[in-house]
């Protein structure tokens, strides 16, 4: 709890960097060492600040979009560890490991420390932000807006409302917000069903989820949330337990948490649903028209579901309501994803748990402030923007298009076209590579700014970010700032009174500090008040989900028959925590195991025993794999959780630059994917690659926790396991 | 002198532990982890990683099997070769136990491994002179030996990353044995503070570092001896003693509808964790 | 009245015993064949010692006690290091337990045993010594020698019974 | 055969003292050998002089009262006005700038004095000054002000000089602070291994504390008088 | 095949021996700079490990001992005959020990020393091993007495300064015989000094046959305890495939095994080198072979039961340990240490061999490879397959330093031995005296008896 912001700030340069030595001595010398280090000591303390004593503050995490709050741990100006903010209706004061890494984003030695001028020179000649800017607005001049495209990840709060205002300076509607990995076909079938992008579900209330291919443990949508529902749909109400059942052709986290985990051929989960539908039997009108094909028998032979386990679930889906349908990226990853997704919510319908375990979630009453979803489609946008040459400046903000854009869409080359490509960035990654100018940001730790999470957990909440120490680099900037000063360059008459984006943050929170809840407070107290809650909660409007079911324009085709050339479907598979790659050079991630096959610092391949024992593939043999569009080498891993016409490549190594511990570990699956597009929404069928395996003689020792007895607890009670009839909830605490 | 106090004291230097001994007044630290809750998303760890100052050892020392992990997530498959493991995984958290009567600690020479009074399996960093027999004796293999001077070691805490090290934990240097502590430098915070305020820790005042990011709350640590903490009753509830070997579930093999379990309970060290087995649903 | 040393050299061992045996039973005046003659061999001769008359070892008796000391001093001191301020329960065990403490027992029995005895050895056999003035090489070789200390009068009779038994030579010395 | 008793007799008594000493002869043995452990002390006996960024008179702040002349007197400002975080927290700290500022602004006497102007150019410049540490313990070790004040200066109302001095010797003799004792860990177990009692005549009370130490629970004298030792657990000084 | 002869000249003996400690020959300097060379490879690979960490050792976790201990245990095994041999034979008057018994305690004592060097190479910390030793220190703590480690540090050190003494006092009166044959110069300073003014007189004689045979007495249990303690290390444990009753035996069988070997390796060197062929007879070597037969047989017996125990004691995880070894990566390992350990002794049975010098010679050196693998064969495969699955090893694979290490040690012993046979005498001249006079005793009296009989003697 502090004073003031001001305060707060001068608080920060005041303390310095005190005690850094702390620790470092390790073991080894073993008596007093006099007047070595020097104490740390203050010009003026305000009386929280007690040396040897942590100061807790508030702030957002910025690791995801998911926007948890964290509360970091600040001793003698250092931050040392990010906790949950337990105020938080997202986190619940839980923290994910990609979040705790966020501090080694923040010291991590890789990071951008100077502005750079690519052009000439390829390692590029620092030059001042003076210089940037004006070489900007230079540029800039005499362009219209038509030929300006700024791309960004997904963003919100003041930042986009001031990135809005800057694109309206000249007129620039081309805003690209694109994330590699988003749910985005989801979200345009729940619009559709629902008529929200993203409702509210409540897991902990379901008695059953049945969840196809949403991988809500790892990292679908916002994790840290599910797994505490989960927690509690685990513990059941009364000591009934809850149920999960997962479909999906390769196994996820949450696959590996399932009561039930069932290997349906890939792209034929929206028949499942049809034909769950069809068991249940109490659909009506166009719905049970349109599932009447689905039979159990066609059903199971489609999807490789057998015709019990239908039923079984079936029966469980009635026997015990209210349910939770969920369709997750395994579903919408094919071009016909909409319609899967269109299907499986319909079941969800069909089952009555609109309103039950799906809700409306709150939003924000600030329209300008909710947040710009990034998807994929975006993407494609502006590629054909840039091959057509359309584009003569380009901004980069949050996004690293030339790592994550498959090789068939030729970004790379398209985006050389550009004239003067601008990139803000924290590292020198693969995108950044390719700009004329680059300019450092500040860590998410070192930053203002304020966020509008996508996903509402319950009523409406804005995050507050502020620096939870002194910048490390003097010369990075804060998005904000360097917006702001952009925006000046277009219009400094109506932004003259902003000294900073600091300013223009509590400014733009202190005027609608009623909406806030902060009617009739003086302005300092509560803008410290929210600075040191770090989240402002507000009475968000919720509207009503549509619940009727209807089967409108469902049309599900056969599944794909076999190509003998490419015989195996590519699932890239994302990582809990290094996802699209973005977070890849935090060693933390590096090295903590990927829960499934405990591999760490490389990629792999997952393929099935029984498949590898076709294909006389052994683990740690090298593998080529070949699809239309490229091919990539990579370890093999024999994992039992796929299936057999299904390998898997996971998503966010193989970096060619970003910084040492990125740089040269595994391979981008992303380069061979297939441009195949969703055909409704027009998004990237990530899961359509088809390719093929091939030995390449080379075999390497997979680097894993998992030592040579695998899963295998050769008969000693390590980690047993006991059906539900053969345990008593009600006795537990 | 020694040999009076020697002759004096008697039967407490001669005491056995923890059978027919309570000794844990007013603390006995001790931990219980659900299984069925735990997902396996490794969050706990990388918690430790950044509370306790563990090296990134990088590929080539991970893959020589010197990772430095103290708490390191298990995962295993069904044994019965079932085509998919179409039950899910199961996932262990496994760090030291803490046990009672630890195997590591009558065998380390020079006696930097030892019995605290709160329950707690100390690690004395500066006294351990590195003869790793404590790991060469521990059945759950959880002990982790700096094979090298992480410190100065390239790109384990370049520049400013050292800046993140945690002050209340010393960085260790080559040579030297270490191990999950269940943050003692927190315990010992909330230990002192309690202590002048004239009252011992209330039940959730201190945390350790996996318990605090838990996402499904699998990991329930506190005081075992006082019975309004959280760790108390669910001990209570699944039958499960400190002192003892064989457990209520173990008589009645299935009849007892219990999950507690301690993990190579018959070599009787008496770990302080319990683990909650994982459950499947029978119904599908 | 002045004494005198004589060495005499036998070639082997049967003479040099008949010698001694000889010198004992002749009383000879100024001459006491208890203390006053000593014989030096290449090798250990035991059955002399019934020709020499018994003389005492005590050499078992240092052992006992070293022996006992040192097993007492090992108890006590790790009993007493293991009962300090410091005392950590280690295992479950007790602080004092008794197994390991007398395998350290047993060891440091056998050290004591082993350092005080030979200290007794050096003790009883009077070692170390400054030689004697007669000596002759020839005895660590393949020689006896026989070393008699006697007054001036008696010299001439040894020397007689020394010849008698064909000593290959005397050596002879001033004594003071 | 009695001999023989009255010989193991004899030697048992004799080891039981022999040992019983080696065992406890500990400190005064590391001195005699030279213990390599024991922290470095210059030839007068007191830890190296450190060179501090302005020379401070500990004596003047500190020092007692002199009543024929008073401007070579001290002003014996309790130790924990300056070091204030000592009570609160693991460490005693330096006091802020601002507080040195406090009451030297107001003190026109020795305004111009060159330490008092070096004084005023930190503050003025805004800069925290560098002092040194002077009792640096090793980084695997945990010290904690606030508990060794608790107990000996709250709970047993003792003069905070001596219970300050018990450990930092006599600095209100001293102009800048410097190591009066061997702060090593045979010197801190001395005094952890006496019988404390636990409050004193005067002192805050400590119901409710709470105690673990291993072998040695607090004992209770016959006058009521609860003492204990200071903890034996290794883990309470190491981190 | 003729054995020491009866008549040979005292004065002929004394010339022999101290013959061997003339100056060398050229191929002594060869040797002994290989040797030299050996050490500073182990050295270089110490300094390295030690400045980098140990893990340049290859070593990981769980896997943390390595061949260092695995070297440890083999070198304190080798020292066992030594002593144990001499001190039982002295017991049982076995004269025929006089001649091979001062070369064979030596060994002890050298190899004792170089085991010594493994405990320094093998701790993570060497330069803190100060602190296991226990001495009234400013800390005011004392080391940990429960550990089994340090039962070691004490087993050896009492063992090692015994077996020196032992050897010192049994070397008094050929020290004199130097001393007196010697001719001026650093050497007869030296021996004036060790001889303690030794003259043979009854009264030393005396003592000196008391003290000697009360060492000998102390020496045989210590010996069996120093070995059992180093099984302790591993019996007292918990892990599998250690903590196994049959251990203390186990070990101390083995120990004697390989340090028979060794003596049969070092008899045939010396007796080659030092033209010792009247001293170091045939018949001697075939006593010493039998004997190592038979002690070969009780190895492989044990060993069986070792293998019957875990059947027996049915611990699922024993048995996996065991398996392990046989059938896992361990494997050739194992089996070669069964083919040396087991099989190869088995050529000692036939008399033929028993005094085949070149045959005895390779014979004894694939033994104490046996016995070296069996070593290993111990440490390893515990940890590579111990209780929890999930940490089950990789077969791990020592290092160049560890290798490097293991071998410089050897040159390091051969440097001591090879110090020791220039400087001291390697036979025990006044023993074969007295065994010669005994003997011509003996054959005098069985004369007179024959010619009793009235028989010719042949």
């Amino acid at each position: 709890m502090m004073d003031s912001g001001f305060d707060r700030r001068d608080f920060l340069k005041v303390l310095g960097w005190g005690g850094t030595t702390a620790a470092l001595g390790g073991c080894g010398f073993t008596s007093m060492e006099d007047g070595k280090e020097t104490v740390v000591s203050y010009v003026e303390a305000k009386d929280y600040m007690i040396p040897s004593i942590s100061v807790y503050y508030n702030s957002t995490c910025t690791q995801c979009d998911m926007g948890c709050s964290i509360s970091g741990r600040v001793r003698e100006g250092r931050v040392l560890k990010l906790e949950g903010n337990p105020e938080s209706a997202i986190n619940r004061g839980k923290l994910c490991g990609l979040g705790q890494a966020g501090v080694q984003h923040h010291y991590n030695p890789d990071r951008v420390r100077e502005p750079l001028l690519r052009t000439g020179s390829k390692s590029g000649e620092t030059i001042t932000w003076e210089k940037a800017y004006g070489l900007i607005a230079e540029k800039l001049n005499g362009v219209s807006g038509e030929e300006i495209a700024f791309l960004t990840g997904g963003m919100s709060g003041h930042l986009k409302v001031l990135m809005g205002n800057y694109l309206d300076s000249f007129g620039c509607k081309n805003h690209f917000v694109y994330e590699a990995i988003a749910p985005a076909v989801v979200r345009a079938a729940n619009k559709k069903s629902y008529g929200v992008e993203m409702p509210r579900i409540s897991i902990n209330k379901a008695k059953v989820v049945l969840s196809f291919g949403a991988d809500f443990l790892g990292s679908w949508v916002s994790p840290v949330h599910f797994s505490q529902q989960y927690a509690q749909f685990r513990k059941g109400v009364n000591g009934q337990r809850g149920v999960l059942i997962q479909v999906e052709s390769k196994m996820t986290l949450t696959g590996a948490n399932a009561d039930r985990w069932l290997a349906v051929r890939p792209g034929t989960e929206g028949i499942l649903a049809l034909g769950i539908i069809n068991a249940l039997g109490t659909a009506t009108g166009d719905v049970a028209a349109a599932v009447k094909g689905y039979d159990k028998v066609r059903v199971s032979k489609d999807t490789g579901v057998s015709a019990e386990q239908i039923d079984k679930i079936a029966a469980l889906l009635k026997a015990r309501t209210p349910s939770l349908v969920l369709v997750g990226s395994a579903a919408e990853g094919y071009a016909h994803g909409s319609q899967n997704a269109a299907a499986i919510n319909l079941l969800n319908q069909v089952l009555g748990n609109v309103g039950k375990t799906v809700e409306a979630a709150a939003s924000v009453p600030f329209p300008q402030m909710a947040p710009a979803l990034g998807n994929t489609a975006a993407l494609q946008g502006l590629n054909k923007g840039l091959a057509e040459g359309k584009f003569k400046v380009l901004f980069n903000y949050a996004a690293n298009p030339v790592f994550t854009a498959p090789a068939a869409m030729k970004f790379k080359d398209n985006m050389a076209k550009a004239g003067f490509k601008v990139v803000f960035a924290h590292y020198l990654d693969e995108t950044a590579l390719q700009a004329d100018l680059v300019l450092p940001l500040d860590s998410g730790l070192e930053d203002w700014g304020s966020h509008v999470p996508e996903y509402m957990a319950e009523g409406a909440q804005i995050n507050i970010q502020q620096p939870l120490m002194e910048k490390i680099h003097a010369n990075t900037r804060g998005m904000g700032d360097i917006l702001l000063s952009l925006v000046k360059q277009r219009r400094s008459e109506d932004y003259k009174k902003y000294a900073d984006y600091y300013a223009y943050l509590r400014d733009a929170l202190l005027k609608n500090k009623d909406a806030f809840g902060g009617k009739g407070i003086d302005d300092d107290v509560f803008w410290d008040d929210t600075l040191s809650k770090g989240i402002v909660k507000l009475a968000g409007s919720t509207g009503a989900l549509s619940a009727k079911a209807s089967a409108a324009g469902l049309t599900l085709p056969a599944p794909a028959a076999i190509d003998a050339q490419f015989p195996l479907q590519l699932i890239p598979s994302v990582n809990h925590s290094l996802r699209d790659g973005r977070n890849t050079n935090q060693p933390w991630l590096q090295e903590s195991p990927d829960p499934l096959t405990t591999i760490v610092w490389d990629s792999w391949v997952e393929i099935h025993p029984k498949k590898a024992a076709e294909l006389g593939i052994a683990e740690g043999d090298i593998v080529e794999i070949t699809s239309k569009n490229g091919s990539i080498k990579v370890q093999a891993y024999l994992f039992p959780g796929i299936h057999p016409d299904v390998i898997s490549v996971p998503l966010g190594r193989g970096h060619e630059a970003m910084g040492r511990y990125a740089k040269d570990y595994g391979v981008n699956p992303f380069l061979i994917l297939d441009a195949i597009f969703d055909k409704e929404t027009g998004e990237l069928a990530m899961h359509e690659t088809r390719v093929k395996v091939s030995k390449t003689g080379q075999k390497v020792i997979v680097v894993k926790d998992e030592g040579p007895a695998g899963g295998r607890q050769m008969g000693k009670k390590i980690a047993p396991r006991l059906p539900t009839d053969k345990v008593d909830f009600s006795k537990e605490v | 002198m020694s040999v009076t106090t020697l002759l004096e004291g008697w039967s407490d230097w001669r005491h056995e532990h923890p059978i027919n001994d309570q000794p844990h007044n007013p603390y006995k630290w001790a931990m219980s982890i659900d299984l069925d809750a735990c997902t396996g998303c490794n969050a706990c760890s990388v918690a430790c990683y950044a509370e306790n100052n563990l090296p990134v050892v990088g590929k080539e020392k991970y893959a020589h099997g010197q990772v430095m992990h103290w708490l390191r997530i298990e995962r295993y498959w069904d044994e019965d070769g079932r085509e998919f493991p179409d039950q899910g995984a199961r996932f262990l958290p496994m760090m030291c136990q803490q046990c009672e009567a630890a195997p590591c600690e009558t065998v380390c020479p020079v006696g930097a491994t030892n019995h605290t009074p709160d329950g707690l399996n100390s690690q004395i960093y500066n006294r351990c002179i590195g003869s790793r027999y404590c790991s060469a004796n521990c059945p759950f293999k959880v002990r982790y030996f700096n094979w090298y001077d992480y410190p100065t070691t390239d790109n384990v805490w370049p520049a400013e990353m050292n800046q993140q090290l945690n002050p209340d934990v010393t960085v260790r240097g080559k040579g030297v044995m270490e191990k999950c502590t269940f943050c003692v430098q927190r315990l010992r915070e909330a230990e002192s503070n309690a202590k002048s305020q004239g009252r011992v820790v209330r039940d959730g005042e201190v945390q350790t570092a996996c318990q605090q990011v838990c996402l499904p709350g699998a990991i329930t640590f506190g005081n075992l001896v006082d019975p309004e903490s959280k760790v108390h009753k669910k001990w209570q509830a699944q039958q499960v003693e400190l002192a003892k070997d064989v457990q209520a579930k173990d008589k009645e093999e299935g009849g007892s509808k219990l999950r507690g379990y301690r993990i190579l309970e018959e070599l009787r060290p008496y770990p302080s964790v319990m683990y909650l087995e994982r459950v499947r649903d029978s119904a599908i | 009245m002045s004494q005198r040393h004589l060495l005499a050299l036998f070639d082997n061992f049967d003479e040099a015993a008949a010698a001694v045996k000889e010198l004992r039973n002749t009383s000879i005046k100024g001459f006491d064949s208890n203390k006053d003659m000593i014989m030096k061999s290449p090798i250990e001769h035991p059955e002399i010692e019934e020709v020499l008359g018994d003389k005492p070892v005590y050499v078992q008796f240092f052992t006992l006690g070293g022996a006992l000391s040192g097993g007492l001093l090992a108890f006590f001191l790790i009993a007493g290091a293991q009962a300090v301020f410091f005392a950590q329960s280690k295992g479950g065990k007790p602080i004092v337990p008794f197994p390991p403490d007398f395998v350290l027992t047993y060891e440091m029995f056998i050290l004591g045993g082993v350092y005080i005895t030979i200290l007794g050895f050096l003790i009883c056999a009077g070692l170390p010594a400054k030689r004697s003035p007669l000596y002759s090489a020839k005895v660590s070789e393949d020689q006896i020698g026989i070393l008699v200390k006697s007054d001036e009068g008696a010299i001439n009779t040894l020397k007689a019974i020394f010849t008698k038994h064909q000593a290959l030579e005397i050596q002879e010395e001033a004594g003071k | 055969m009695h001999r023989f008793l009255r010989l193991s007799v004899l030697l048992m008594g004799l080891f039981a003292a022999m040992s019983g000493y080696a065992v406890d002869a500990a400190q005064s043995a590391s001195i005699v050998w030279g213990e390599t452990t024991m922290p470095p002390v210059t030839a007068d006996g007191q830890g190296p002089a450190i060179e501090q960024p302005i020379e401070f008179p500990h004596f003047r702040h500190a020092g007692d009262a002199n009543k024929d002349h008073p401007e070579k007197g001290g002003m014996e400002i309790n130790c924990m006005y300056c070091h204030t975080y000592a009570r609160r927290s693991a460490v005693a700290g330096i006091p802020p700038l601002q507080k040195c500022i406090g009451c030297h602004q107001s003190i026109e006497s020795v305004r111009e004095s060159p330490r008092i102007k070096k004084l005023f150019e930190y503050w003025d410049a805004k800069k925290a000054i560098p002092w040194k540490k002077v009792h640096d313990v090793p980084d695997y070790v945990r010290f904690n002000h606030e508990r060794h004040i608790k107990r000996f200066i709250f709970q047993q109302n003792r003069p905070f000089q001596e219970a300050c001095g018990y450990c930092h010797g006599n600095v209100k003799e001293l102009t800048v602070g410097r190591r009066l004792k061997a702060i090593s860990m045979g010197w801190c177990v001395d005094c952890h291994k006496k019988d404390h009692p636990v409050t004193a005549e005067g002192g805050t009370s400590a119901d409710g504390q709470a105690y673990w130490y291993a072998y040695k629970k607090p004992t209770v004298s016959a006058s009521g008088v609860v003492t204990a030792n200071g903890p034996n657990d290794c883990w309470m000084c190491h981190k | 095949m003729k054995d020491i002869r009866e008549d040979i000249a005292w004065a002929k003996i004394n010339k022999d021996v101290l013959h061997s400690l003339e100056n060398p020959r050229k191929m002594f300097w060869v040797m002994l700079v290989v040797a030299i060379a050996m050490v500073g490879v182990g050295v270089g690979c110490e300094a390295y490990q030690y400045i980098t960490g140990m893990g340049v050792a290859n070593m990981d976790n769980p896997h943390v001992w390595g061949l260092y201990i695995a070297s440890f245990i083999f070198w304190i095994g080798m020292s066992h005959s030594g002593t144990l041999l001499s001190a039982i034979l002295h017991l049982m008057h076995a004269d025929w020990r006089k001649p091979i018994y001062r070369f064979a305690e030596a060994m002890t004592t050298f190899s004792l020393m170089t085991a010594g060097l493994f405990v320094f190479v093998h701790l993570g910390r060497a330069w803190q091993v100060y602190y296991a030793i226990p001495y009234p220190n400013e800390r005011g703590i004392w080391p940990n007495f429960q550990s089994p480690l340090l039962w070691d540090a004490m087993a050896i050190f009492t063992y090692l300064s015994s077996s020196i003494l032992f050897l010192y006092v049994g070397m008094i009166p050929d020290l004199a015989i130097c001393r007196d044959n010697m001719n001026p110069g650093w050497r007869k300073k030296l021996y004036t000094a060790l001889a303690l003014g030794w003259e043979g007189t009854d009264r030393q004689w005396r003592n000196f046959r008391v003290t000697y045979l009360t060492i000998a007495c102390f020496l045989i249990p210590l010996a069996v305890s120093v070995h059992s303690i180093v099984a302790s290390d591993f019996a007292m444990s918990q892990q599998p495939g250690w903590h196994i009753t049959s251990f203390p035996p186990y070990f101390v069988a083995g120990a004697l095994y390989s340090g028979c070997a060794a003596i049969i390796t070092l008899f045939i060197i010396l007796r080659y080198v030092f033209r010792f062929e009247e001293y170091m007879t045939l018949p001697i070597l075939k006593k010493i072979v039998r004997l190592t037969f038979a002690i070969s047989m009780v190895w492989t017996y044990l060993n069986m039961i070792e293998m019957a125990s875990v059947w027996y004691g049915h611990d699922p995880v024993a048995k996996d340990t065991l398996l392990e070894r046989m059938y896992g990566p361990y494997a050739p390992f194992w089996w070669s240490m069964i083919f040396c350990g087991s099989i190869v002794p088995l050529i000692m049975a036939f008399k033929r061999f028993q005094t085949n010098i070149p045959v005895m010679f390779v014979v004894s050196l694939l033994l104490n490879l046996g016995m070296w693998l069996e070593r290993w064969m111990i440490v390893s495969p515990t940890f590579a397959h111990g209780y929890y699955p999930w940490t089950w090893d990789h077969d791990q694979w020592p290092s160049f330093v560890q290798w490097g290490i293991v071998f410089g040690s050897f040159g390091w012993f051969t440097l001591l031995f090879m110090g020791f046979c220039k400087l001291f005498p390697s036979v025990s001249m006044y023993e074969v005296k007295e065994m010669v006079y005994h003997r011509s005793l003996a054959t005098k009296a069985a004369a007179g008896k024959l010619e009793a009989a009235g028989k010719g003697a042949h």
